[in-house]
């Protein structure tokens, strides 16, 4: 007792993305943060590919974005819970998230945002689910058993019970962070912070690890405050925004989207296995893969 | 009323029309009617309505031009920001809703004023096409007070008898009471606008009626291009375009760059 | 249509205190923001005592204070609901709270503070109620029959619903505000967000109004967007702290207790009857209860 | 062991001994003896703690003297913060809990270590003693990994044999599996800490058992003191108090002002 188990060093929580990938084990349930073409952490998106992890629940965001068309169309995903998969502008709806869900390549958990978080919330407050009014008298419950019509226990009202979405890891990329897990995004957080609370484990990839006390300097801004792990990844939601950081990068959007579009009006694969290798699979890691992007591209994303 | 509005600009100025001061709106991207009718409404006539516009409640009469932005969290578009919302914190409350106005679309509309996002086609496991999903609009549509379907295709294939897949409910099959019985919040949708007509619904059966048709367009047209049968009354009036001081604000200031003359 | 219904000016919600308690109707919940020692509405509080408000249910903060304690002791509140009624160091337990307790003269929802959230999120979220699992075994649900353990519809778990707690007028204190109802707290806001998505009306009293080019420098600092009405009240939460602006009174607190603890030990409510002429019947307005206080005393508040 | 400690020094010593490093614990105020005790965990073997400390994530290794500080919402506190927390977000998530520790009051603690913060008398109408209300006992006490029952009154009318309300429960009236068949995430209480000693409780009757006696504490006054009937083990140790180096963190940077000594 006392003296023995003194420990005097705080622990650096950065971690690289091998490390943090590697928390996922095949069949695992995963969420990615961000919102449809902003704020995905693609550094790990990209290794969890190249690690060939299988059979995965992918939480993506209350409206994903190509991120998780990706990991369906690598073959990652074997789920999805999603109230939507598309890019705004880019694409109404993903390709691969078309191709899977019309061949029956993947089930999709079919649900509302406001579901969505309703379940995110259970998790968080460990209740197996939570009552919404939203969805009675629709074909929800029909084509998702999991979102089930009842009678309230008060007032025999007719709701539905969400059940909880536990997430065993849920991975995010934001602004700036200090080497302890305390995370500030710029600006609107999209639905990250439910993540987290639903989540075992949170990694979170950042465009900068700064000092504590620039955290401290405004701790009102913390919106993540005890991350697992931290990656240091500058242009880590690349070709996605990053809030105050970088724009979308249309013509890399274009060039998946060509790939995976490909694949769903063909059924042929080589197009989008082409996009993998360059992109995923090749790189040697976060920093080789921004190489084949280019420093002439990416700096091209920083006027807005 | 101008006669040069384009069918986009009609339907903005439809929506806009039906707005009143004080109410909450949300503005989508890339959805550029409702975006136009929203604003068109809240430089107009709405001085207090609540905007919540890329992740932000903003206020924008004092913006002499409001750029379009692509992408609902386009940092830009902060500049109007009186407050940020985070997208968990708006859905996980709802009162607000009950002041708010919602504009839904469809990969299918029916009669009856259902909507489906999910997929066409009658097995689920192996749809002929698959949507995007739900999004917001199962729930919008139950909690905000007021609600229209919108869409830019008018068309047989959209404008179906029967959709194949609710995810927002409307008025069901047109049973008596439906809402009230399931016990949601508001009392169904309000029309259908289209680029060619508006609908609201028959107060018996929940049917979709011709409520008026824009300018240019006959009867017969909407007719031949619904997928549903439609309840024609006797007198059909034209749609109430924008003003000339309305088209002025359009061109002007919420559209310079023609999304809706396009 | 179209042209006759423009309307050009934006309306300022500025409101005097008077207006703001006139929003409250005898038999209303209302609810009463702040954190045990700071942060609540006072100059609203005295107001509600007097306009002579009677039958009021008053959702008190998940700690409340001496706030709540003089609502009981003017005899506004007959019902409270609340985890707790105290004053931490001053007083470990309101003692109007206790008198009126141990009398049967109000009735007390009893709750613990998940609890007391859970029922505010049912009214945010317009459902009937929400499940808890804490609180299962427990004789809570024995002496506050509304908390009902029951089976889930999902899992047959045993759970606790806690029904919605509606609030019909929400109070609260907050740093500044600009005259649109934008209000911004300095640092934590305890569970005053939660009171306000619960309301049907939110009047916040604040201690500045302050430019709407301050509010939109800091957006993410705005945490209740749409107040009903903004009431300047600079010392507005007196005797209680404004985080940033003064400390608690801690003489005036006494003052209080003292006279609230004579009515609870011999019943006699002479000393408590007179503390309420002095302060708060008393006084014809904010200010004026301001100069009794003596701008000495305040001025010997704000170091800290 | 320092035998000069006082015995609300040797409580938080002993609530410090059973602190893990990466554990999450909530230092309220108005609490000398569980702020002292977690504090001292902190500085002294739990860097990598999370102490929730006056409304905000506070780490504390680097302040010299950690002032107290009156009230919970004192935002003197706030120069440690790394994070704000806010109070409805705190509760709205539960996770983090699963590896928190708490302490739990009660104006009354019974053998089974269920606490009582509702009230005193047998008509819950007419108590004779109105107490604080349950606060965050009921919920923390179910939610946490590890808890235990703190109180500074070792006095029989603290110490009964049976609470008269149940607002945090241990283990009920000892019913096998209580908790478990109830679903509650934790196996319930592993002490009560008195100024006196500490007691666990027995595996099979779920009752209160002496496990250890403050120096200079005869197990005849605990016995003496106690409401309840206490299993009393054969050998009855020294409660460990705080080493040489612990009483020094407590005296010079934890309670420099010495509330723990008056």
């Amino acid at each position: 007792m006392g003296g023995e188990t003194v420990s005097d060093v705080r622990a650096s929580r950065i971690v690289e993305v091998e490390e943090a990938a590697a928390a996922v084990k095949d069949g695992m349930t995963i969420a990615i943060g961000g919102f449809i073409n902003s704020g995905h952490p693609m550094a790990i998106v990209r290794q969890l590919i190249k690690d060939g992890r299988k059979d995965l629940t992918v939480v993506g965001a209350a409206s994903s974005g190509l991120e998780t068309d990706l990991l369906i169309a690598a073959g990652v995903a074997s789920h999805v819970i999603s109230p939507y998969v598309g890019a705004e502008g880019f694409a109404g709806i993903g390709p691969a998230f078309r191709k899977a869900g019309q061949d029956g390549l993947i089930d999709i958990f079919e649900l509302d945002e406001a579901h969505f978080y309703a379940g995110l919330r259970a998790s968080a407050q460990r209740v197996p689910y939570n009552p919404w009014k939203a969805g009675v008298g629709t074909d929800l419950p029909k084509v998702n058993p999991w979102l089930k019509e009842y009678r309230d226990p008060i007032n025999d009202e007719l709701l539905i019970a969400v059940p909880a979405i536990n997430i065993d890891v849920a991975f995010l990329h934001a602004a700036v962070s200090d080497i302890y897990g305390n995370v500030q995004h710029n600006g609107t957080r999209y639905g990250d912070i439910s993540m987290y609370n639903a989540a075992t484990k949170t990694y979170v990839s950042v465009e900068k690890v700064v000092s504590p006390e620039r955290i401290k300097a405004d701790p009102l801004r913390t919106s993540i405050p005890g991350a697992t792990g931290i990656i240091r990844a500058p242009y880590g939601s690349h070709p996605y925004s990053a809030d105050g950081y970088y724009v979308p990068d249309a013509e890399h959007i274009n060039t998946y989207l060509a790939a995976a579009t490909s694949w769903l009006k063909t059924g042929d694969r080589a197009e989008l296995d082409a996009y993998i290798a360059e992109f995923i699979t090749g790189p040697a890691d976060h920093a080789d893969y921004l190489e084949r992007i280019g420093i002439r591209a990416l700096l091209s994303l920083n006027e807005f | 009323m101008n006669e040069t509005a384009s069918p986009k600009e009609v339907m903005a100025a439809a929506i806009a029309h039906d707005l009143k001061d004080g109410q909450w709106v949300e503005v989508g991207a890339n959805l550029p009617v409702p975006r136009a009718g929203a604003l068109l409404g809240h430089l107009h006539h709405g001085p207090n309505m609540t905007v919540m516009i890329a992740m932000t409640k903003a206020y924008l009469r004092d913006t002499p031009v409001i750029e379009e932005f692509e992408f609902i969290t386009d940092v830009g578009a902060m500049q109007w920001s009186e407050a940020y919302y985070q997208h968990d914190q708006l859905l996980n409350n709802q009162r607000h809703r009950a002041n708010g106005v919602f504009f839904c679309g469809g990969i299918q509309i029916d009669r009856f004023g259902n909507s489906n996002m999910i997929g066409i086609g009658s097995d689920y496991k192996n749809l002929k096409f698959r949507g995007p999903g739900p999004i917001g609009t199962t729930n919008a549509t139950a909690q905000n007070g007021t609600w229209h379907l919108v869409t830019n295709s008018h068309d047989p294939r959209v404008l179906v008898d029967r959709v194949d897949y609710i995810s927002a409910l409307g008025y069901g099959r047109g049973e008596k009471n439906l809402r009230e019985d399931l016990g949601l919040p508001n009392g169904g949708p309000s029309s259908i606008i289209t680029p060619l007509c508006v609908f609201d619904f028959d107060e018996e059966t929940r049917s979709a009626r011709l409520k008026s048709v824009h300018p240019g367009v006959s009867v017969d047209k909407v007719v031949e291009s619904t997928g549903f049968s439609i309840i024609v009354p006797e007198n059909v009036p034209i749609t109430a375009g924008p003003t000339a001081e309305e088209l002025v604000l359009l061109r002007t200031r919420i559209d310079a760059k023609g999304a809706l003359r396009g």
